[in-house]
């Protein structure tokens, strides 16, 4: 399958993405410019974590102005499985692609530890097959506090979009497992159709052996399941 | 010419920086009951809008929808000052 | 033209001597440029007068060593074509003054240092020495300084894996931040800071150039004043979004043919990089200082001259492939302009609209600055430790003692400080900060491994400076060799007080021999650093605190062994036999004792022995974890080992190598490791054809840690309380 | 009482925000040729204050002089807004 990677100037978790792909998956996958038009025919493409434009302003609000936004658009628009991780989380909710905002941590500082997320709601590219597991997996932010209004809220727990949340290791919800303030303890969501998905935890740093930890690549085996299934767009 | 665009949380939105401010201003002894943290941005327009008051707060109103309030969770204010006109 | 006034020259750091020899060497007054130019150059900070003829004693040379002292870098040899380039360097005075920024540009100064060489860089580790947690300021500065350093490092996306933070009131009016960074390169790719061939291009990209930290460079070579809050408008501020597209593209233009040199601009910006990267060849070069792209308007070749502003680098090309150069560094969005030319003239030249206003020899800048033989003396000998005034605990129950300094922010679990830095971007981090003895991180494209370890004990070269020194050698290896990683090479960031005072110089000249017997020793020779002097406020200076920051390699970073006890039912050793001190020790300074007495004996043979037996168990695969002995004594070193997820208690007997039990639990001296094995024969049998002692404490057990001595208990508690106090002892004494 | 405290950075000073600004804003096709960015904090002052801007200008300036602005970097500017009292 043929991942690709969108690489905005300050993206910093490109390169992570590309190795997991291609060293652990053993799969194919290339970084795409922010500035070009052309995604070269995918069948996943991964916007990951960083500081796209520095993101002194808010994360992600230049970013979704880059030309390669279109592409990204368009191809989610059919139905193309488009995950964004982290800081690729924030740039699609400034996009629209996914509904609400991610603010400031509660705590107004950067966390970078390991964390339980729990997987939910309705099947996505990332998740399928993973439903009720609980996986542990790092997460490094300032801003992964999700916020949305009461309706997009209600919408998205009734629909099944939340598709990650907090919670402490054995698979409970409470106030402590909640590691930013995120409403209803959202660690990720997907859009209507669920092929976009954005979560603010990192699979790609805990997919391999050597990094003590492999919960993260139960998701980009799901992805590889996902597209062997649907076939390339 | 010149412009300020003031960007705020949406009342309703509860401001955590705000709340820790307030919290700190109290320790040192101040009485503060809300604390309420927004953005200025001061912004030296271009010629186009030189001179034309209405036309430079539409294009400060334009710069804040597009890029610098995230209209999810803020609202923001844009004031044209005269000063030091953009030249040309 | 008229002399300048004493004050112009007070102004500028330069003594009434120095600038005879200024008016000597150019045979007239100097402009009012020139002047600036030799004030940041003849600092202590860019010239090192005070400490040059003491630095040659350090040995710089080994197998490994593939750039020593004097370019922008230290680079070894890691094998297969790869090498490691790393250096420490110290943001001190700015970062007292701003804490957040002070230290992110600290940051984002070592880093470039480490790029500028050709290196992708791999990690960053801060070494922080801080006052008193009660004193007033402390806290500010601690979240400050912590804030800075991870908004940088997490921006640019290199992990920070490790650090060390120590308090102590001699550092209440003079913080240390000192950062160190590392980087991978190919053995065919390394840049050096050179103006070579006459005729190439330079070029100047990055930021534009404003007022900033104008005097940074002299600023690190004054003491504190009561004026020193004047100096506030200078403070220099980082954007690390920008250093991210300068890596990029300083990282693609060096992928392609057309660099002669490169160096970043730090202290003293555009002056010290040209001047540097001429001496270093032995040309000249003249800047066109009206093209610098500047920032703020009204801008002087003085400014300009001394300006340190951040994220630039100055680059020489080779001619002929400036339009490649440009469009390359053009699609990152940086400035790029070509703002002068090598010359063989042997000259410094700066013009300004086409008038020369700067005319210097590049010698007379560099080479021969002044080097000074300041005057050095040892202080008094400090009284003898009373031991009789410890309050030694009645019923022999150290329980207390134990969780009381577990509570220390010395001592205390430093999560609420690597929690805020991003440690396992580019997923290369193998043991995360609090996981190991060092920090390591995969050697990429290899199955290899750098383990990384920072310190050194101020309060130990406080009585012993030769002494302290070496130990913070022995440390750093010892805790890498911990790991499974031969020690290697080391940095330094050598931090003290004023060279004017010959105490401080004769500490100073010790501390070099300490590091040089250490380093021979343990076969690691020093291939960069940095000297911080002037640190104190009023005359009175911080202890020595020449930092060690030790870089070791592993052929399998996979098998990379962390300190925690992972399960019961392992049998737990102490290798090494020291005679543990109080003098010094932390146990010591938590009960209000005066820092007197004789440092800790240091024996580096059997330092040696202890690493070469590590290795060897690494290789046999003996050992489960490995932690040593540092500060807090044996006590608090096993109760840290039982703070690992498996949270696993231990039942031990101590050994009987000094009189006290406060010795024996708390006593500091570097040469002792623990380890836990499931095959202590298989231990004892290595150790003993090394000739490490090994003594066997017991076995991991249950939920309780318990330590008895000569059969007597003398510590019982559970792991559980004992963690709380840990986990929370730093936090509690910041925020 | 309510009053509102802006500070900003000093000129001379970097603006690296302001600065990333203003080529996100010139790349959307808008001529900003400078943008400096600031912080507004708006004060719900507490009710020994009350009635009275002076005292009430005099607590704000204290509290960006200790809180809230950075001496080293930044200077602030203080406003009174009469507006809905602190009641008590
Ligand atoms: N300033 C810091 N930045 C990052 N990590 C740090 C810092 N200070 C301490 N650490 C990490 O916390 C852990 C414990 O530190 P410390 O108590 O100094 O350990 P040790 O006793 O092994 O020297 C180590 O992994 C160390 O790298
Ligand atoms: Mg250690």
């Amino acid at each position: 399958m043929r991942f690709a990677v969108i690489s905005f100037p300050g993206s910093n978790c490109d390169d992570d993405c590309v190795r997991v792909v291609r060293e652990v998956l053993g799969h194919d996958a290339y970084k795409v410019r922010h500035d070009v038009h052309d995604l070269d025919r995918p069948d996943v493409v991964l916007v990951p974590g960083g500081f796209s434009f520095g993101d002194y302003l808010r994360c992600g609000a230049i970013a979704r102005f880059s030309p390669v936004m279109t592409d990204v658009a368009a191809f989610a628009g059919r139905g193309g499985p488009v995950v964004g991780i982290c800081n690729g989380f924030q740039i699609l909710t400034e996009a629209g692609l996914l509904p609400g905002a991610l603010r400031r941590n509660v705590c107004l500082s950067f966390i970078c530890e390991d964390r339980h997320v729990a997987v939910e709601g309705r099947s996505t590219p990332l998740t399928r097959g993973l439903s009720g597991e609980v996986l542990r997996i790092p997460i490094a932010h300032n801003e992964g506090n999700y916020c949305a209004d009461e309706e997009t809220l209600a919408r998205l727990e009734g629909d099944g979009r939340v598709v990650f949340r907090y919670v402490a290791p054995d698979g409970r919800r409470s106030p402590e497992a909640n590691p930013n303030g995120a409403a209803n303890d959202i660690a990720g969501i997907c859009n209507e159709r669920g092929n976009v998905v954005g979560l603010m935890p990192h699979p790609e740093r805990c997919a391999e052996p050597l990094l003590g930890n492999t919960d993260g690549r139960r998701l980009f085996d799901a992805l590889l399941a996902a597209g062997a299934d649907g076939g390339s767009r | 010419m010149k412009g300020r665009i003031t960007v705020q949380l949406k009342a309703g939105v509860l401001d955590v920086e705000g709340t820790a401010i307030a919290r700190a201003l109290g320790s040192l002894g101040f009485t503060a009951s809300e604390v309420r943290v927004g953005r200025v941005f001061e912004v030296e327009l271009g010629p186009e809008v030189a001179n034309d008051p209405a036309g430079a707060a539409l294009v400060l109103t334009d710069m804040a929808r597009k890029l610098l309030a995230n209209p999810v969770m803020e609202r923001f204010e844009v004031e044209v000052l005269d000063g030091a006109s953009g030249a040309a | 033209m008229t002399a300048w006034s004493a004050e112009v020259l007070k102004r500028h750091g330069l003594t009434g001597e120095e600038y005879a020899r200024i008016e000597a060497t150019l045979g007239r007054a100097p402009s009012w440029p020139e002047l600036g130019v030799f004030s940041v150059l003849w600092s202590e900070h860019c010239s090192y007068k005070s400490s040059r003829v003491h630095l040659r004693r350090l040995p710089t040379r080994g197998p490994l060593v593939i750039q020593g002292p004097g370019e922008n870098a230290g680079v070894i040899d890691a094998g297969g074509g790869h090498t490691v380039i790393f250096k420490m360097e110290s943001h001190n005075h700015p970062s007292f003054i701003e804490p957040k920024q002070g230290a992110a540009t600290g940051v984002g100064g070592i880093l470039r240092d480490v790029f500028t060489m050709g290196a992708r860089p791999i990690a960053l580790l801060d070494a922080l020495r801080f006052g008193d947690p009660a004193h007033p300021r402390t806290p500010h500065l601690v979240k400050g300084v912590v804030h800075g350093i991870g908004s940088y490092g997490n921006c640019v996306g290199v992990p920070t894996v490790g650090g060390d933070v120590v308090f102590d009131p001699c550092y209440d009016g003079n913080i240390l931040v000192n950062a160190m960074a590392v980087g991978v390169a190919r053995a065919d790719r390394i840049f050096l800071g050179r103006a070579e061939g006459v005729g190439n291009p330079v070029f100047y990209v990055g930021s534009k150039t404003g007022r900033d930290g104008i005097h940074g460079a002299t600023m690190a070579s004054e003491e504190f004043g009561a004026q020193s809050e004047e100096k506030r408008p200078n403070v220099q501020v980082g954007d690390p979004f920008v250093e991210k597209l300068l890596i990029e593209a300083c990282l693609e233009v060096m992928s392609e043919d057309l660099l002669v040199g490169i160096q970043d601009m730090g202290a003293a910006g555009l002056t010290s990089s040209s001047a540097e990267m001429a001496a270093r060849s032995g040309s000249g070069i003249v800047l066109h200082l009206d093209r610098v792209p500047m920032r703020e308007s009204g801008m002087t070749p003085y400014e300009l001259l001394l300006s340190e502003s951040q994220e630039r680098m100055l680059m020489v090309c080779a001619r002929g492939r400036e339009a490649r150069l440009i469009e390359l560094v053009s699609r990152w969005g940086l400035d790029v302009c070509e703002i002068g030319v090598v010359t063989d003239s042997g000259r410094f030249v700066g013009t300004w609209h086409g008038q020369t206003v700067v005319d210097i020899p590049v010698s007379a800048l560099v080479d021969d600055a002044p080097k000074y033989e300041r005057p050095m003396a040892p202080p008094p000998p400090s009284p003898p430790l009373d031991l009789d005034a410890f309050p030694q605990a009645a019923d022999g129950d150290f329980t207390p003692a134990l969780s009381d300094l577990l509570a220390r922010p010395s001592l205390a679990s430093k999560r609420w400080v690597y929690r805020q830095y991003d440690h396992m971007v580019r997923t290369g981090t193998v043991l995360r900060p609090g996981e190991g003895d060092a920090a390591v991180v995969r050697l990429p494209e290899t199955p290899r491994g750098v383990a990384i370890s920072v310190g050194c004990n101020g309060r130990m070269c406080a009585l012993s400076p030769r002494r302290g020194a070496a130990m913070a050698v022995a440390e750093a290896a010892v805790n890498v060799a911990c790991v499974g990683a031969r020690p290697a090479a080391i940095t330094d960031c050598l931090n003290f007080a004023s060279p004017e005072r010959p105490a401080v110089m004769w500490s100073f000249s010790e501390a070099i021999d300490g590091l040089a017997l250490a380093c021979e020793a343990l076969d690691t020779p020093v291939v960069s650093g940095n000297v911080s002097f002037y640190n104190e406020t009023e005359g009175r200076g911080i202890h020595p605190t020449p930092m060690v920051g030790l870089v070791g390699l592993m052929p399998e970073a996979a098998r990379a062994v962390g300190s925690a006890f992972p399960d019961a039912g392992l049998d737990v050793l102490l290798l090494g036999r020291v005679r543990p001190g109080l003098a010094g020790s932390e146990y010591a300074a938590g009960v209000g004792a005066p820092l007197c007495g004789d440092a800790p004996d240091l024996d580096l043979t059997a330092v040696r022995s202890l690493v070469e037996a590590l290795l060897a168990l690494h290789a046999s695969d003996l050992i489960v974890s490995a932690h040593d002995v540092a500060e807090g004594g044996l006590a608090v070193a096993l109760a840290e080992c039982t703070f690992g997820d498996a949270a696993v208690g231990l039942v031990a007997a101590a050994p009987e190598h000094a009189e006290r039990a406060d010795e024996v639990l708390f006593g500091e001296g570097t040469g002792r490791v623990i380890v836990s094995t499931r095959d202590p024969a298989g231990v004892e049998r290595i150790c003993s054809q090394a000739g490490v002692p090994v003594w066997p404490l017991g076995r991991t057990a249950g939920q309780r840690l318990q330590i008895t001595l000569a059969g007597r208990p003398v510590i019982d508690a559970t792991v559980a309380e004992l963690r709380a106090r840990w986990a929370t002892g730093f936090a509690g004494a910041v925020e």
